[in-house]
């Protein structure tokens, strides 16, 4: 089977009808035994003078598909999964709103709890995507993953 | 048209006039970098990587003259 | 904060709606920065002669609420969690439907994602529940965790 | 009512004639196991832990004669 780079990116929040949708999708697929979600959900942080009221996601959509699609293919090679799903939000994410829905099936546990997890790393750590934190009195500040 | 397409991301397009600009062959990406760096001076107090191509580089990469340069700050995704 | 046994089961499967209804809850704690979610789904295993359509789910509730108490409290305990979430089913479960539904919250992702981990792991081993699988020529079989 | 209330889950439930029964006051659950062990043969055959008032136990335990007792197979929740 060959996979071509598909798009990961939703511009403003993740619904949770969107997760449930995504959920209820896969009932078809009865040789799934778990699946493992992972979701960002926009902190309120507090910054000097301020609060965070959402974060302004960009990214060099280009490389970022492309790289998703790298990452895809290493993790599937990697684990024995059935299904994986990656949104990313684009825009304006307020805080409480979800901005990452990283989702793995695969027939036993470990695999699919493993996958997430590494899933998860690697897109902070790989993808080209940026947050710029908006703060309650108008100033802002470009977040920095830890 | 001829040259290198250079985008900058997340704070560093902040820091420049342009988001995307074209910008004059040079032979590789140490010249170039030198190149940006005199022209904007205030890059040099930033933290950014280079991809050529969509593809990050970590040393000197020789250019054609026709690729696409992105100016990448630290990832700050999910 | 003292917190009492609740509730863990479901009566027959757990649906998307309410996994979605779960998250949208959330959205108010705006100290939550990751939820981790692991969702069990029954498979359609081959069995000798046949294959499993369901798995019917008994406990000794009692007491498997008081053990989902104490693993809470333990979890608690030792990861710095905002919220901590279990549901399991009871009765009948259909292939391709959720039966076991564990979701924590967390402001980082690293406490969110192992604490859900070590949850699963406590619960599938912990609680006195069993899965007798039914089968689609009549016949029954009692489910064995591996 | 005085003695033992024995409660059966999962396979071992479908072998005995009720889920739930009064069992006469024993010491201990040795001899409350050597007791079922007599009463219904067919238990010697499976795998199962015993609970005394909703706790495991690993070890032979006293019994003060009015407890509920959980003969539990190897759990498969999940």
């Amino acid at each position: 089977m060959t996979r071509k780079p598909k798009n990961i990116f939703v511009e403003g929040p993740i619904s949770s009808e969107k997760i449930a949708k995504s959920i209820q999708n896969h009932s078809s697929k009865t040789n799934i035994g778990a699946h493992s979600i992972f979701l960002g959900q926009v902190r309120a942080d507090e910054k000097e003078g301020s609060v965070v009221r959402a974060i302004e996601y960009t990214a060099y959509e280009e490389m970022a598909l492309q790289k998703a699609f790298e990452i895809r293919e290493a993790i599937f090679e990697k684990y024995n999964l059935t299904c994986m799903h990656i949104y990313h939000s684009l825009g304006e994410v307020k805080t409480g709103e979800i901005c990452l829905f990283v989702f793995t099936s695969s027939k036993h546990r470990k695999m699919a709890i493993d996958a997430c997890e590494e899933l998860v790393e690697r897109i902070k750590n790989e993808l080209p995507v940026w947050g710029k934190e908006l703060l309650e009195n108008s100033d802002e500040n470009w977040k920095v993953n830890t | 048209m001829e040259g290198l397409t250079v985008k900058a991301f997340g704070m560093i397009a902040e820091k420049l006039p342009e988001q995307e600009f074209k910008f004059p062959k040079k032979e590789n990406t140490e010249e170039l970098l030198a190149s940006l760096y005199n022209e904007y001076p205030n890059l040099k107090d930033l933290d950014f990587s280079l991809a050529v191509n969509q593809q990050l580089i970590q040393q000197n990469t020789p250019l054609e003259g026709d690729e696409e340069i992105a100016l990448l700050p630290p990832f700050s995704g999910g």
